[in-house]
């Protein structure tokens, strides 16, 4: 039992890092917006991050809210480009974005160390990444809850409906940029803790790809999705090399496909439940 | 003066095998609704099936891109029926779509790179028209020519076809809405299944070519073509066939000239700084992208 | 001198874990380095080198040259008890982040493919390729001699600081000898089309055109070059030896020189063309640096553990690892070991021959 | 003609329509009458192949079409004007128009004309893309389109739902004149007073199933048609 | 009981390419007032509504609230003054129920702030109490309490239009516009509409409504404007505009075929 958790606790941290990233992928997401930038995101929070511990000598607990704010103000930069895209342009604008990071992260020398990266020499016990994660999901929970919750989700079906509603959409679409970019800087910061290194290959597609696969996955309609989807994208090609070593990645395309054939709306659907509820009540 | 002529030819040639990835690309996005990302995986395919043909049955270079774009086309409908029919079924939105077409090319991607031995192939130099052309002091290659060519005739015909045409009616007919098509006696199954082949064999066209002209057979073929096809076919307006060639040409050459008189480092930066610039001005694409869903 | 021969090392299976590439983007060399140690593992098995009935084995997880997927391997390796020690890594960036792990876990971990200078940290971290840079200003120094160019163009990958300062030491040392710099061409490592720089390198006419890229690049650079009518004389790097480069290029590079530490048609010492016959036995080709790189790899652990004796734990492995001064069962020709880092002596220029052979390079067209 | 027998059609566990019968004899105009959520439009889209029944049987001219999809259906004569007009929005006018030829059902061009003379607004218009046009254009759109088809079986799903009172007497005036050149017809409409003083007999619907039929003087003097709409 | 107008148009003006859907149109709706909006189809009465609701932005001329113009604000700001509207193809939220819908609708009602509301605050709570029986109530008001917790993309087409009403009316406005409220409903069912429209005004709400249902307008109504190619052609009482031989010639067509119609009714 002990081997099992120091073989498999990395392989936790990792899918508790990539929930930071689906989480912040959902933020936008729920305001009915498809972007990227989140890699951007992360890799100001996370090489901000890493300098200050390096130089400053911050112990993690200083520079992880560093990061976020980081995240977060860039993130109210983006919206104030961003906002005036709509759908697909916005998802392709947000990817030149990440292409621009990954030129500039390898350009920016003094705070990326360029090609040759930059070493964190700082490491994280993972019941602090877990509290963490518990202390965002109870954010996601009440946002969700609240009446930023309700006005995403009519600005998401429909934004002009809502706006005639007097649901501001750009507001609320900042907001959620916001929230996007605070979660995603720590998300970038805690990679970064995880690795103990960063280059700039570290924040790029990949993780674009991760992120957007772990929420549609898990289910874009809720947030515990994001994190379900994040766990299960991490873990499933790490179990599927211990089962069958030889045709993990062929293992691993077709898991994600029959996961999607079958539960076409992502593993927690809110709206199967409504469904399933309206069917019990005896309303009829 | 020739230098930046050759460099122009270059930046055509290169733009010309963006173009061709980004038409089918588009298609399948502007028809279907799926940002399909194993587009990529049919172009590594298919050159890979054109270089068997040379090798293994010693075909010639038409015969043998005329497999290439056979073997694209034949993927593109196998993708589709297998990786999005049952999305399609269940009426799952395009998100779903999105993964399971990453799903395919994981799945692709992986088997390309077992087909090629993880290696980077390459045609044998007799094996296509691998000659120079050389015209008042400037030199091209045969390919770039027949790369250009078919970039062109490609665009023309796909253009032809989706908006002059009955059947180009109907695809966009079925991409909008299925049913919509289906009550006036479209076959939405065999106008998805054209389609998707159409789009498949485009990406095959750009995968035979590009393979060629690079000396790069392998699964990163696709990849390579990937991000700059999606590019092209945002800029362009991805239900406009000539938008997205035009910007897939735009795009070779801009990133060829900012190589050769900026910086190679830089390249890919001032690329998509142009591009993000371009979309804040314009943000529905060269063609304007005119709205069919009212306020 | 030194203490006493420590007893026989203790009979039983060592296992080694083998962070792999077998898939990804420099999956073509992660196979080699794989198969090359697989091919150590055999060789020490079979005839008890480590002592009698001791066997050591190779246990593979493929990272795909993804960081995060290679520490969670490494972290596997670390949690099952019977792996001794671990190997991995290509990429420098990976190796980085390898290597805090290694060190706070306390496993001996001998890299096998990234050749950042500063890699190495003994008692845990080894690393068994040499660094290139001596060897491209001699191979630079030799052509000029030979062909006396006025002036030169160099490509480079832009984004690979090897390459830089590899890049870096030969301009200087041919600008020492009057050969002009006619420009720099930079290229990216996941560039593909390379009609615009070879273009680029031929408006500026040179003389000679000098390669620091890795393999990819490399390869796209000369076909270009050739295809356009480029007859001059190019110098490449060691990333040009694998068999593989002369199956694709043929013709095409055909007399370009580039120093090597291995090959298998230059195999002169016992252990290098024992290595050679049992590769292609076992594998049906010719080994590459690559695999010579993973082969060695395991023979330095096997090394570490029959010094070692009786029944090692993973520190006194690493003590003992520490204490090798040399590579004995060596193929690339006499290698010190300093600071944990491999080092050879000899350079040899070589090319290829029309016949797909690497030959030594005279300077001769 | 269309002989509908014992089909049932449900939305997950909602059960729309609960075995239910119904004929249609060639060269009739036949309306379904019923409340808001009847099940009248479920059984329009489970005959036209839009919807897939659970149980039934839906036969045209004695061949079961129940399982066919809808282009089939459509290309053996059934056409259907639906609820929410569902008109191609990105196409234009005229290529709403055209796409019937896909249905392989015989030459456009005179009934194209035929149309756009019943509906000059489109005729005007006909350049525009659909999903530009005012709400009543698109009705006229989807009723046009249907007839493009050149159907043995029209069926018609509240044809009259966004039109202008003149719009609506020349649809119904066409639909009349229609069902007197030998059109068999199913009609649902809300408008029942005009829909009984056109129609040849009548069904009511409530909740799913037949509470009453009839021809339209036999239901009128029954009293039936208003007791189910007031349920 | 007629004041100041509630709303006024004045010189409206909006083309699309050729096509000049609204014409110099002026119309005033006086504060507590059922007004109706008929016209041929495409005459152009839903962009009058949709320049009203700031969806679409006029060339040229002034619509005023209150005797305020509000033709500059953004969409959100124009409901916050007071106005909601319905979509004559209607327009829910995918994936809400009938309940959630109507509570989206209340967003200008919410009377906290996010901050309580995040924090779920005594207050807030007491607050979503109170917005979810406002809803509730509403939902009842337009007969489909029953079916609150229903998926709204799961009710048939006259009863979507019916949550459409009780979500316009969830955002509390002083006008609300109704385009073709009841399209889709048979007579009973249009009636109650009706009725419910004139318990709105008497609780102080404006009503302007787009309607092709004559005796709706006609019985319910308190002044109609026909419209006819983007222009208003008369305005009045319902008796009179229907009487006027204008209008019957633009909207009911020939004449024999209105007498026809009404006949049939
Ligand atoms: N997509 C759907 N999912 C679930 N239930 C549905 C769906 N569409 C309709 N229903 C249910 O099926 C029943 C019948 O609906 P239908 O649309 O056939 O009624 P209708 O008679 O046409 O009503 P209307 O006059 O309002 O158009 C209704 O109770 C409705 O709630
Ligand atoms: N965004 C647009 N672009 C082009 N034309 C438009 C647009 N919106 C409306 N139109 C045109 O303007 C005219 C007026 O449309 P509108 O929807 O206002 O009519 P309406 O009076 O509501 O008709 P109906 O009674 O049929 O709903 C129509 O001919 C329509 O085609
Ligand atoms: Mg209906
Ligand atoms: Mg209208």
């Amino acid at each position: 039992m002990a081997d099992f958790w120091a073989a498999y606790q990395s392989t936790l941290g990792f899918a508790m890092v990539n929930a930071f990233f689906a989480l912040s992928t959902y933020a936008v997401l729920s305001a009915g917006m498809l972007s990227f930038a989140t890699v951007t995101f992360a890799a100001l929070g996370g090489f901000l991050g890493a300098q200050l511990a390096v130089h400053l000598a911050l112990p993690p607990v200083l520079v992880m809210p560093v990061s976020a704010l980081s995240g977060a103000l860039l993130a109210y930069v983006v919206a104030l480009l961003f906002l005036r895209l709509d759908s697909h342009w916005m998802a392709l604008a947000s990817l030149a974005l990440v292409l621009i990071t990954r030129v500039v992260a390898l350009n920016a020398t003094a705070l990326t160390g360029g090609v040759n990266g930059l070493s964190v020499p700082l490491s994280l016990p993972l019941w602090v990444l877990a509290a963490i994660l518990a202390v965002i999901c109870v954010v996601f929970w009440r946002l969700s809850a609240s009446w930023y919750g309700i006005a995403a989700r009519a600005v998401r079906e429909d934004a002009a409906v809502a706006a005639t509603l007097g649901i501001p959409q750009r507001r609320i679409q900042t907001i959620a940029f916001i929230i996007s970019g605070a979660v995603g800087g720590l998300g970038g910061i805690l990679l970064a803790l995880m690795l103990q290194f960063l280059s700039p290959e570290t924040y790029f597609i990949d993780i674009a790809f991760t992120m957007i696969a772990a929420v549609v996955l898990g289910g874009s309609y809720h947030w515990a999705g994001a994190i379900v989807g994040a766990v299960v994208f991490t873990a499933l090609p790490v179990l599927l090399q211990a089962v069958v070593p030889d045709f993990e990645k062929v293992a691993n395309g077709i898991c994600l496909l029959l996961i999607m054939i079958f539960l076409p709306r992502g593993l927690i659907d809110p709206r199967a439940l409504r469904l399933r509820r309206a069917r019990k009540a005896p309303s009829r | 003066m020739s230098l930046f002529v050759e460099q122009l030819i270059n930046g055509c040639a290169l733009g010309s095998l963006y173009a061709l990835f980004a038409i089918g690309f588009g298609l399948v996005f502007a028809t279907l609704g799926i940002l399909n990302a194993a587009h990529g995986t049919y172009a590594s395919w298919a050159a890979i099936a054109a270089l068997a043909a040379v090798q293994r049955l010693g075909l010639p270079f038409p015969l043998a891109v005329l497999v290439g774009v056979a073997a694209g086309g034949a993927l593109g409908v196998a993708v589709d029926q297998i990786a999005f029919q049952p999305l399609r079924r269940r009426g799952a939105g395009m998100l779903g779509a999105l993964i399971t077409s990453i799903a395919a090319w994981i799945v692709l991607d992986n088997l390309a790179g077992v087909a090629t031995g993880q290696d980077s192939l390459s045609f044998p130099t007799d094996s296509y028209p691998g000659g120079m052309l050389h015209v008042g002091g400037i030199a091209f290659s045969t390919m770039q020519l027949i790369t250009i060519i078919a970039m062109l005739a490609a665009t023309l015909g796909m253009h032809l076809l989706v908006r002059h045409s009955r059947f180009g009616a109907a695809m966009r007919a079925v991409g909008w809405k299925e049913q919509a098509a289906a009550i006036v006696g479209v076959d939405p199954r065999r106008v998805v299944l054209a389609t998707a082949f159409l789009a498949g064999a485009a990406s095959g066209l750009a995968g035979v070519l590009g393979g060629i002209s690079t000396a790069n057979v392998s699964y990163s073929l696709g990849e390579g073509l990937m991000l700059k096809g999606f590019a092209a076919v945002v800029v362009g307006g991805y239900d406009d066939v000539r938008g997205a060639a035009l910007a897939g040409v735009a795009l070779g050459i801009l990133e060829v000239m900012s190589a050769q008189y900026v910086s190679t480092s830089l390249r890919d930066g001032i690329t998509y700084a142009l591009l993000l610039g371009f979309l804040l001005l314009r943000p529905r694409g060269l063609f304007g992208g005119t709205s069919f869903v009212r306020a | 001198a030194g203490p006493a021969r420590a007893a026989a090392l203790a009979p039983g299976d060592y296992k080694v874990g083998f962070v792999a590439e077998i898939t990804g983007p420099i999956a073509f060399a992660g196979k080699s380095f794989l198969a090359g140690a697989q091919l150590a593992a055999d060789e020490i098995s079979a005839n008890g080198w480590m002592g009698k009935g001791t066997h050591i084995s190779v246990l593979v997880k493929d990272s795909a040259s993804d960081a995060a997927r290679a520490i969670q391997d490494i972290h596997q390796f670390i949690a099952d008890r019977s792996v001794i020690a671990t190997t991995c890594c290509i990429l420098s960036p990976v190796a980085n982040s390898v290597k805090p792990i290694v060190a706070s876990a306390g496993i001996p971990l001998v890299i096998h493919g990234a050749t950042l200078p500063g890699l190495p940290a003994p008692p845990w971290v080894y690393s068994m390729t040499v660094l290139p840079g001596p060897k491209d200003v001699a191979t630079a120094v030799k052509m000029a001699e030979t062909t006396k160019p006025k002036s030169v163009t160099y490509f480079l990958a832009a984004d690979n600081d090897a390459f830089k300062a590899r890049l870096g030491a030969a301009r200087a040392a041919l600008e020492k000898m009057g050969v002009k710099t006619a420009g720099v061409v930079s290229v990216l490592t996941a560039d593909t089309d390379f009609t615009a720089p070879a273009t680029q390198a031929m408006g500026e006419h040179p003389d000679a055109i000098l390669i620091y890229t890795t393999q990819a690049p490399a390869v796209g650079i000369i076909a270009a070059l050739r295809q356009r009518g480029y007859t001059g004389t190019i110098v490449g790097n060691d990333v040009l030896s694998p068999a593989s480069v002369f199956k694709k290029l043929g013709p095409a590079v055909v007399g370009i020189p580039f120093p090597i530490g291995f090959s298998s048609d230059l195999a002169t010492t016992p252990e290098a063309k024992a290595f050679v016959a049992g590769y292609k036995a076992k594998f049906g080709n010719d080994p590459d640096i690559y695999s010579a790189q993973g082969y060695e790899a395991i023979w330095f652990i096997a090394q570490g553990l029959r010094a070692a004796g009786g029944k090692p734990t993973r520190a006194t492995l690493a003590k003992t690892l520490a204490a090798q001064h040399e590579v004995t069962h060596n193929v690339y020709g006499g290698e010190p070991i300093t600071g944990g880092q491999i080092d050879t002596a000899g350079t040899t220029i070589v090319a290829w021959s029309a016949d797909g052979k690497l030959v030594p390079w005279t300077g001769a067209k | 003609m269309l002989s509908v027998s014992a089909l049932c059609a449900s939305y997950g566990a909602i059960r729309a329509v609960d075995t239910l019968d119904l004929e249609v004899a060639p060269a009739r105009l036949v309306t379904i009458l019923g409340a808001n959520g009847a099940g009248k439009s479920t059984t329009l889209r489970s005959i036209a192949g839009l919807h897939r029944p659970i149980a039934g049987s839906i036969r045209l001219d004695g061949v079961e079409i129940g399982r066919l999809p809808t282009h089939r259906v459509v290309q053996r004569g059934v056409a259907l004007v639906p609820e929410g007009r569902m008109v191609v929005a990105p196409l234009t006018v005229a290529e709403n128009l055209s796409l019937s030829a896909f249905a392989g059902r015989g030459v456009e061009g005179d009934m194209l004309a035929r149309v756009y003379d019943l509906f000059p607004r489109l005729a005007e218009r006909r350049s525009q893309v659909a999903g530009l046009l005012s709400g009543g254009e698109q009705q006229m759109l989807a009723i046009g389109r249907a007839m493009m088809t050149r159907p043995r079986l029209l069926l018609l799903d509240e044809p009259s739902m966004g039109l202008a009172p003149a719009i609506v007497d020349q649809v119904f005036s066409a639909i009349v004149a229609l069902h007197r050149d030998g059109q068999s017809i199913l009609l649902v409409e809300q408008n029942a007073e005009i829909t009984l003083e056109i129609c040849d007999y009548a069904y009511v619907m409530r909740r799913g199933r037949i509470v009453a039929a009839g021809t339209p003087e036999s239901l009128r003097a029954a009293g039936a048609v208003l007791e189910a709409y007031l349920a | 009981m007629m004041s100041a107008p509630m709303l006024r148009l004045e010189g409206v003006q909006k083309s699309f390419g050729g096509l000049t859907a609204v014409a110099a149109l002026s119309l005033e709706v006086p504060a507590g007032c059922v007004a109706g909006l008929m016209g041929p189809n495409g005459a152009g009465k839903t962009t009058v509504i949709n320049l009203i609701t700031g969806l679409l932005r006029a060339d040229s001329g002034v619509i005023a609230l209150d005797g305020a113009p509000i033709q500059h604000l953004p969409v959100h700001a124009i409901a916050a003054r007071g106005i909601a509207r319905t979509y004559q193809n209607v327009r829910l939220f995918a994936g809400m129920t009938a309940l959630e819908q109507v509570m989206a609708g209340s967003y200008l009602r919410r009377r906290t702030s996010l901050m309580a509301s995040f924090l779920a605050l005594p207050s807030a709570r007491a607050a979503l109490r109170m917005t979810r029986r406002r809803a509730l109530d509403l939902l009842a008001r337009v007969g489909m309490a029953a079916r609150a917790d229903e998926l709204a993309e799961t009710l048939s087409y006259g009863e979507q239009r019916r949550i459409e009403i009780a979500r316009a009316l969830g955002a509390g406005p002083r006008l609300l516009l109704l385009d073709e409220p009841t399209a889709g409903m048979n007579a009973q069912e249009s009636e109650a509409i009706g009725r419910l429209v004139h318990t709105l005004r008497d609780d102080g709400l404006t009503v302007l409504m787009v309607e092709h249902n004559v005796r709706l307008v006609s019985d319910f109504c308190d002044q109609v404007t026909v419209m006819s190619f983007g222009r208003a052609l008369v305005h009045g009482t319902p008796t009179a505009c229907m009487a006027d031989p204008e209008v019957q010639e633009a909207y009911f067509g020939r004449k024999e075929d209105a007498q026809r119609i009404r006949a049939l009714r």
